[in-house]
């Protein structure tokens, strides 16, 4: 068991090994001139050599790659002109565009990222397990068919259409809801979920529709199995072998593909916290990656990478406590 | 006379299918008396499930259509509204299914499986209550340390173990009736004999009927009062056991009859054979070959320093109960598997760590028939490209030689040659044991593992699929590894016998002799639990 | 035109402006830079002009009264002496920092130095280059011993000595890197975490990389020393990094804070203000600004076909600047240009129009002209853009522009690039496409800045940014414009920038297309609405919400 | 949201449920399903109006990128004046706001990128997750590892990021449609490569690959013979999800600025600047949005319906009322049920 760990811990740093020195690949060859962008508009020759000396863009990208990793390892020390800034141990270098700590960007952020997608992910079982059950429930008539297709159309629906559209319906038209405007839980927990309610609902829906169909096939799979006759020629009735037996089954591969699925979600708030303009990490790296701020985009990508790695190991571990036939490889 | 417990009338049960309707019942008609006991037999298909689900009306919207009538306990199945047959489920007539694996549900203990379906018909049993009856009659189907197996998943049992349950399942409700589909098809015989015991004793003690559901004519022998033959949905005889089994008045039941391997019987006619082969070249020689999968603390030693050696032409038969590594064996006679230990010498040469592509030119040497005939076909590829498979690798054959040569194969295993555009699916169980028999056969191997071919077959199919093979070996001169757990079927193959255990060989020798003078405990406990036709018809 | 900057003069809720209350901010862009040195004060600028006070700003006032620059902790705009080579400016009395100690001269000469550092790049460039000494100084951190050309001979009094001369340095004095900061309280890049004010609010809290900021009243900011800041509001609440619509939709709607919200850098797009159109209510709650800007088709003279003046006059005439427009938003965000200098008097506005199209274009002159110049079969070229959805160098307005060509027989190949690729490529010498649509503003409301950059020919870069995208180098032109500089009077300067626009306009380098306008929402508690052109913003220092 | 059906996969390997395929009956179940028939026409109209656009266009006597100055209010943003977003005779889906372009016309080119963009990344995901897959499915340890490995890191790296960098390393000469096909194409295939996998492995257990084995074929002759054809199940039900999701991937990445260069019209593009005209032009929104939605609908209908057409357990399993067959037997058994 605890070999089986340390082997997925391995295999997760190597991956996000791979994935820095992509990201730093492609952002070397890719436009765009961060020191031209720090250094604003209209900036000089003179002053821009010496910005690029102060960010270390005149060092052969192995070399940066090589600082950044010594930074991951080590730590680095920073001039900030008046004296020195010592950037602990996991330091993935200061922002390009105004010498914070990139590890203090996210941490300042992660909360809204982590409240966006822990409730997505609650939502979207409780909403996708919901309809899948209740398509079951009432398969073969009217409101399975209405389900199924309400769930495709939830599919098909970017979130910046789904988002801007709920934002009209409930926040200025109806005014049910505040424009969300994010609120640390810490701060006030009710505010902090009125204001969460719609980014919730609008991602919650695409994912949904995705678990509402594999709930429901996966139950439908579980209902043709043997043991479910067993059940039903004891005189179980329908409804306690659905809830029971059933959902029992579909919940295990559920539960598994909703840990793998946590990480791209991570990924995937992207575009709901640049609709709602809630502060997390997902809207920090689409304006990293518009601005050139390597460090930051390496870090949060490497982050991303991180969350779903770690998920999956989450999820297949979580399934094979589910389901005991299964073995940890 | 008392009120019949199960009358059935006229049943008539179709099936709406892609090819049309399947007629599974046709105006089946008979009765069972309280605590009365009665075996459905007959061949593969010949509907007796079909009936076995109809009295408990399991057929309910599922699209087959159920004609006539079916009263259990004056209960009338077809009529009864969901309440009443919930009832009647479990309540009156409880079910044994055939497959003790998925049968199950996976997710739950087996102690709470047996209590939820206990609560169902006690409703005044609080959950504490329903628990303990689970254990109690876990523990009266013989379960050891009840009271904790309660708690295990059914993945942790073994097969015997799981029908068991299922029977405890079945007793938890009282019910007056017990319907058990081939309750014992996929155990071996010591564990067949266990449970063919404790349905015994169990109807001794509640006085309930049984409704045994079987291919096998001596398990039903040995364990009803009553017989009724099946065939094509129909009743064509029905009669007690011993009179039935002694004096068959139908030709069909006559044949199913002849087809029952007798273990006390020798292998007709082959002494003359081996006597002219006695010299023969040894073809495969194992030397302490062993198989361990896993790691660490998980690691399983499935075949452990086994010695074996097939002459050219000779049958080796292998038995031993389930587990006992004859499959991974056999696997690794024909290096589907690498051994991890040992030795394997083909003609000589050793083959045991050769990678897959040094293998290649033994490949059509060494070939295999598999224990499961749906598996071992690609059901999206016709038969005749399965066939051809070794025949297109080789390479030597242009394409009209290679189709007149499958044909040639299907003709010879008894197959309509124009069959080579068909599908797996489009075959019977014993058809495609056939199909794997023509594949294995078609690069002219010298060696062929046949890995328990008939297990799944009703007897009559595997009396033919037994002829067949003992056929092409005269005809062709190969060699066979024949692994079964059915001791009399190995017996009219085998030339020499290996007994395994845990992996190990326990016993080896000539067949007859193995038969007739068992050394080791352990084979004379699995001889001693082949149940037997002969008793009963002596009995008669 | 100017007379359209009088509809924000109405300016929202009735009644006169009170102290108090908490006035929320919702903006695009996080404020993620709060050091004063590397601010670029261009057009922007707003928030940090509450806590950052200037030797001069800009009036705050409407239209273009608002162009004009006055003193701020300077008693005047600065007292120009040796041909406006030399600066001299003099502090207020009774000038505070929010810890209560004084502001002086040495803090404001420091400020500067600072800015020259290069952990504190980004603003603009003008004190580097008229500075003497300044092209290559590495800032105080590395040259302790400062810029000569900066003296302080008390702590009231600076004086600035710059290597030509520049009538134009009050407009630049108005930039924060005029801000005083204290030697003491300096962290170098840590700075801006806790910037010193110097203004009527102080920075609270700043979370998130700037995207939410909280500032509070500064005690010790006295209104008398201040005569062009307000601070009504208690409370400033800037929430940003929210989308354009939801901004718009929030403001429109008022839920809550959002009655009392502004926001100093989200436009109407034309879908919210078709929408806003329709509703009267919505429609008194909307402030228009200008702001010195003209998008326009840029050329390489120095490449074919365009060396020839006559295709690049053909071009001009067969501009349909209608769908230009339409492109870029419709009549409401933007007016068709045909002067390079905006039309705003403070720049020196002269109509002309050398090659008149028209409103939608006079694709026979052009094709005639093409004819001329040997192009009788018609002529392909391509036209260089951005991908970015922003109404000024977008695709919609490159597609129009080749509908329009085509009419004049010109086979239009588009060729669009991701915003940062467009950037570099275009304000690079050795990668700068032969044709692009491209946008300049001014950093102040003067001549100079608009057309120096673009004409000036020892404005060429080689290195970094060029912006003279024409090459320009006609010494006819780089005369009149040192000319100007020395002239420290602005009408009189502006005059004679208006003559020069006209004058380089017949060249025919650059194609003015239109100006843009911006429409501005503002919540319905919002009182004291000012625009000015200057920055064509709502002045956040002028609001109330009580 | 990767593994759509990837876990479920161990059940579907249960040799029966393979065991009633065969070409033939798939297609007769296959046509037995109205929704698959409807689906299946829905797709085929769009493909036809995608491929006969310019026809359609010359029909109509407009073209893609003309603008109607005339049509629009520019006072008001643009709005195009007319009812229904200026719906006319001319102009038979009405105009584009502020410029005025075809809306018609537009949604047909549009259909070519969009579609072209679907299809074209969802066969170039197919095919690199099913080479994976099964490689890593039928490799020796340092294979499976290695391409483990890299199904993880795909898995792991979020698409949009790469997108926008990688649409930006790219010559701006380059097609874009082509290279949003490449991009979407070589980065999210991680899912169905695992599901691929999985559902290798699960067949590689089965006897008939053994036997294939026996034959002394090459392993690659074994996986294309055996595994291939048992893949299709579940990589048809991926790839229903693949499609309908590409087309939103494709949107999004236009909302971030990626997507496909205007002027060339696709629905994503063209949804995502039409998203701020949702209360005055609503029409300019519903159009590709609907668009959208019934393709995504129709390619995950006819996937299903492929699917369940290659499933066998399925009909006995579903089938309540769906075939007519099933209705005729129905009203046979009256009562009886
Ligand atoms: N759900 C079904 N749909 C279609 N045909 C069916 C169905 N169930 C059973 N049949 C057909 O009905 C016939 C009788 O099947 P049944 O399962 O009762 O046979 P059996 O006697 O139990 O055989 P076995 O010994 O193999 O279990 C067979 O031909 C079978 O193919
Ligand atoms: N691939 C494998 N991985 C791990 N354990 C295995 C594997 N294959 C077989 N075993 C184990 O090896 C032992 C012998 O298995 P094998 O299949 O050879 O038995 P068998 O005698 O053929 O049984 P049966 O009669 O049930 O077919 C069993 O305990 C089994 O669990
Ligand atoms: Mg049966
Ligand atoms: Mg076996």
């Amino acid at each position: 068991m605890s070999l089986y760990f340390l082997r997925r811990a391995l295999g997760a740093v190597l991956v996000l090994l791979v994935i820095s020195v992509v990201v730093y690949a492609i952002f070397y060859v890719a436009p765009g001139d961060p020191a031209k962008l720090a250094c604003g508009p209209r900036c000089n020759p003179e002053q821009l050599r010496q910005v690029r000396e102060q960010l270390g863009l005149n060092d052969p990208v192995y070399v940066q790659y090589w600082h950044f990793l010594q930074g991951i390892f080590v730590g680095h020390d920073y001039s900030t002109g008046t004296g020195t800034m010592h950037c602990d141990a996991p330091c993935f270098g200061l922002s390009y565009q105004n010498n914070q700590q990139v590890t203090d960007l996210i941490a300042e952020r992660l909360p809204a990222t982590l409240s966006l997608s822990v409730g997505v992910v609650v939502l979207w079982l409780l909403l996708g397990v919901g309809i899948g059950l209740l398509a079951v429930v009432r398969r073969g008539g009217l409101l399975e068919r209405a389900l199924i297709w309400l769930s495709l159309a939830g599919t098909a629906t970017p979130v910046f259409v789904s988002g801007l559209a709920l934002m009209m319906l409930f926040c200025a038209y109806l005014e049910w809801l505040p424009f969300p405007s994010y609120v640390p839980l810490t701060d006030d927990p009710e505010q902090w979920a009125w204001n969460m309610l719609l980014p919730w609902v609008t991602l919650a829906l695409l994912g949904a529709s995705i678990y509402a169909r594999m709930t429901r096939s996966s139950m439908l799979e579980t209902l043709a199995e043997d043991h479910v006759r067993t059940f039903r020629a004891y005189g179980v009735s329908e409804r306690a072998i659905i809830g029971k037996h059933a959902l029992r089954g579909a919940v295990a591969p559920i539960v598994a593909m909703t840990a793998a699925d946590f990480g791209s979600l991570i990924g995937g708030t992207m575009l709901t916290e640049t609709m709602f303009g809630l502060p997390g990490v997902g809207q920090m790296l689409v304006r990293s990656v518009q601005t050139v701020d390597l460090p930051v985009v390496v870090a949060v990508v490497m982050l991303i990478g991180a969350a779903v790695v770690v998920a999956n190991i989450i999820g297949d571990t979580l399934y094979a406590l589910a389901d005991r036939r299964v073995a940890l490889r | 006379m008392t009120e019949p417990l199960v009358k059935v009338t006229d049943l008539a049960v179709t099936f709406p299918t892609d090819d049309g309707r399947v007629r599974a019942v046709d105006g089946l008609s008979f009765e069972l008396a309280p605590g009365g006991a009665l075996a459905l037999v007959g061949e593969s298909g010949s509907g007796k499930s079909t009936v076995a689900f109809g009295l408990l009306g399991l057929h309910r919207s599922t699209g087959a259509e159920v004609t006539g009538g079916i009263e259990v306990a004056g209960h009338d199945v077809l009529a009864a509204d969901e309440a009443e047959l919930r009832q009647v489920r479990g309540g009156v007539a409880a079910m044994v299914f055939q497959d003790p694996l998925s049968s199950l549900d996976p997710y739950q203990a087996i102690g709470d499986q047996i209590a939820e379906v206990h609560r169902v018909h006690r409703r005044d049993a609080s959950r504490r209550a329903a628990r303990d009856r689970a254990v109690e009659v876990l523990d009266r189907v013989g379960i050891p340390d009840a009271a904790r197996r309660a708690r295990s998943r059914p993945h942790e049992f073994s097969g015997g173990m799981r029908q068991r349950a299922l029977i405890a399942m079945a007793l938890a409700c009282e019910p007056r009736l017990l319907i058990a589909d081939e309750p014992t098809t996929a155990l071996d015989v010591t564990v067949q004999a266990q449970i063919l015991d404790l349905l015994r004793d169990l109807r001794a003690e509640t006085g309930m009927g049984l409704i045994l559901v079987t291919h096998d004519l001596g398990v039903a022998a040995d364990s009803v009062d009553d017989l009724l033959v099946m065939k094509n949905g129909r009743a064509v005889e029905r009669g007690p056991v011993r009179a039935l089994l002694d004096s068959p008045a139908e030709t069909y039941t006559r044949d199913l009859l002849a087809a029952v391997p007798r273990i006390n019987v020798r292998r007709p006619g082959v002494p003359e054979q081996r006597a002219e082969r006695t010299d023969d070249t040894v073809l495969l020689e194992a030397k302490g070959l062993t198989r361990r999968f896993g790691r660490g603390k998980r690691a399983v030693t499935a075949v452990d320093d086994v010695s074996l050696t097939v002459r050219a032409g000779e049958t080796v038969g292998v038995v031993g109960e389930s587990g006992s590594g004859k499959t991974t064996l056999g696997r690794m006679l024909v290096r589907l598997l690498e051994p991890t230990g040992g030795e394997l010498r083909y003609e000589g040469r050793d083959i045991g760590g050769l990678s897959d592509r040094g293998l290649r030119p033994f490949r059509s040497e060494l070939q295999m028939v598999f224990q499961d005939p749906v598996s071992s076909l690609n059901p999206r590829r016709s038969i005749g490209e399965s066939i051809a498979d070794p025949l297109r690798v080789a390479g030597r054959l242009g394409d009209a030689e290679i189709t007149a040569r499958v044909r040639d194969l299907l003709e010879r295993v008894g197959l309509d040659p124009g069959a080579y555009h068909r599908y797996p699916h489009e075959f019977s169980g014993g058809q495609r044991q056939r199909v794997g028999i023509a594949r294995a056969l078609a690069p002219e191997p010298k060696l062929i593992v046949c890995d328990e071919p008939v297990s799944a077959l009703d007897v009559t199919t595997q009396a033919q699929v037994v002829r067949l093979l003992g056929e092409l070996q005269r005809d062709l001169g190969l060699a066979l590894v024949f692994i079964a757990h059915d001791l009399a079927v190995v017996r009219q193959v085998s030339d020499r016998l290996v007994v395994m255990r845990g992996g190990r060989i326990v016993e080896e020798g000539p067949a007859d002799a193995v038969y007739e003078k068992p050394q080791h405990p352990y084979t004379q406990g699995l001889l001693a639990a082949v149940p037997r036709l002969e008793q009963a018809e002596a009995a008669a | 035109g100017p007379e359209k900057s009088g509809d924000s003069k109405g300016s929202g809720a009735d009644g006169a402006p009170q102290k108090g209350g908490t006035l929320t901010v919702l903006n695009r862009q996080p404020q993620k830079q709060f050091d004063p040195a590397r601010l670029y004060t261009s057009g922007g600028g707003n928030v940090p002009s509450l806590v950052f006070r200037t030797l001069t700003t800009r009036h705050r006032a409407n239209g273009a009264e608002g162009t004009k620059v006055v003193p701020d902790l300077a008693t005047d705009t600065g007292r120009p002496s040796d041909d406006a080579k030399t600066w001299t400016f003099t502090l207020k009395d009774g000038l505070k920092y929010e810890d209560g100690s004084p502001i002086t001269t040495a803090d404001i000469k420091y400020g500067i130095e600072r800015s020259f550092a290069p952990e504190l790049s980004g603003g603009a460039p003008y004190l580097r280059d008229w500075l003497v000494g300044g092209e290559n100084y590495q800032g105080i951190y590395k040259e302790k011993k400062g810029l000569d050309s900066i003296e302080t001979p008390d702590a009231k009094t600076i004086v600035f000595h710059l290597r030509k001369p520049e009538g134009d340095f009050p407009y630049v004095a108005t930039q924060t890197q005029f801000a005083p900061v204290p030697k003491a309280k300096d962290t170098g890049a840590k700075y801006a975490e806790h910037p010193v004010s110097s203004g009527p609010y102080k920075v609270v809290k700043n979370v998130n990389d700037g995207e939410h900021l909280t500032l509070d009243r500064n005690p010790n900011w006295s209104e008398e020393t201040d005569k062009e800041r307000h601070a009504y509001p208690d409370t400033i609440d800037v929430q940003a990094g929210l989308n354009s619509a939801v901004i718009n939709q929030r403001l429109s709607t008022g839920q809550g804070a959002d009655a009392a919200a502004i926001t100093t850098d989200n436009n109407l797009g034309p879908a919210e203000l078709a929408q806003v159109t329709g509703d009267k209510k919505l429609a008194s709650r909307v402030g228009t600004g200008h702001f010195g800007y003209t998008n326009y088709l840029a050329f390489n003279p120095k490449a074919k076909p365009f060396d020839n003046p006559k295709v690049r006059q053909a071009i001009a005439y067969a501009i349909n600047r209608t769908s230009v427009v339409n492109a870029a938003g419709g009549s409401s965000l933007a007016e068709p240009a045909t002067t390079f200098l905006p039309n705003q008097k403070s720049f020196g506005y002269t109509p002309y129009d050398h090659f008149p199209a028209g409103a939608t274009g006079n694709p026979e002159k052009a094709k005639e002209l093409l004819k001329e110049a040997g192009y009788e079969n018609g002529l392909e070229i391509t036209l260089t853009h951005s991908t970015a959805q922003d109404f000024e160098t977008s695709p919609e307005i490159a597609t129009a522009i080749q509908a329009a060509l085509k009419q004049a027989g010109i086979t239009v190949k588009l060729q669009g690039l991701e915003f940062n690729d467009y950037d570099e490529k275009v304000h690079k010498l050795s990668t700068q496409p032969d044709l692009f649509l491209a946008h300049w503003g001014a950093d102040w409301p003067s001549g100079g800045p608009f057309l120096a950059p673009i004409f000036d020919g020892r404005q060429i870069v080689k290195d970094a940014s060029n912006y003279n995208t024409a090459q320009l180098d006609d010494s006819k032109v780089n005369d009149e414009i040192d000319a100007i500089n020395k002239l420290t009077d602005h009408a009189e300067a502006a005059k004679r920038w208006g003559a020069l626009d006209r004058t380089v306009g017949e060249q025919a380098l650059t194609v003015p297309l239109f100006h843009p306008v911006y429409k501005r929402l503002y919540g319905k508690d919002v009182k004291n609405v000012v625009i000015s052109d200057w920055t064509g913003v709502l002045d956040i220092s002028q609001v109330s919400v009580k | 949201m990767t593994d759509l059906i990837g876990t479920k996969e161990p059940e579907a390997v249960t040799p029966n449920g393979a065991a009633a395929s065969g070409a033939r009956q798939v297609w007769r179940r296959l046509r037995a399903r109205k929704s698959a028939l409807v689906a299946a026409a829905v797709l085929g109209l769009l493909v036809l109006l995608a491929l006969g656009a310019p026809l359609l266009a010359a029909l109509e006597g407009q073209d893609a990128n003309t603008y109607h100055d005339a049509l629009v209010d520019s006072a008001r943003g643009g709005v195009p004046t007319g009812s229904l977003g200026g719906i006319s005779a001319d102009h038979w889906l009405g105009v584009e706001p502020g410029t005025g372009r075809d809306l018609f016309v537009r949604l047909l080119y549009g259909a070519r990128v969009s579609l072209m963009v679907a299809v074209g990344a969802t066969l170039v995901q197919v095919l690199v997750a099913v080479t994976v897959g099964l490689a890593a499915a039928l490799g020796n340890r340092f294979v499976e590892g290695l391409l483990n490995g890299v199904t993880e890191v795909m898995i792991a790296m979020p698409l949009l990021v790469f997108a926008v960098a990688l649409t930006a390393v790219v010559p701006p000469d380059f097609p874009r449609p082509a290279l949003l096909v490449v991009v979407i194409g070589l980065v999210a295939w991680g899912g169905l490569a695992r599901v691929v996998r999985a559902q290798a492995l699960g067949l590689k257990k089965l006897d008939y690959v053994s036997a294939a084995r026996l034959a002394g074929g090459s392993t690659w002759r074994v996986a294309r013979r055996e595994l291939l054809p048992g893949l299709a199940a579940p990589v048809l039900t991926y790839v229903a999800y693949l499609l309908s999701n590409n087309i939103v991937l494709e949107a999004s990445m236009s909302f971030l600025g990626v997507g496909v260069k205007p002027p060339t019209p696709s629905w994503g593009q063209m949804l995502s600047s039409a998203t701020t005209w949702f209360r005055t032009d609503p029409m300019y929104v519903v159009l590709p949005a609907l668009m959208l939605l019934v393709t995504s609908l129709a390619f995950t209908v006819l996937g299903d319906a492929v699917r369940i057409a290659l499933d066998p357990r399925e009909k006995s399993r579903l089938g309540v009322g769906r075939s007519k067959k099933r209705r005729a037997a129905k009203k046979v058994k009256g009562g009886a049920a």
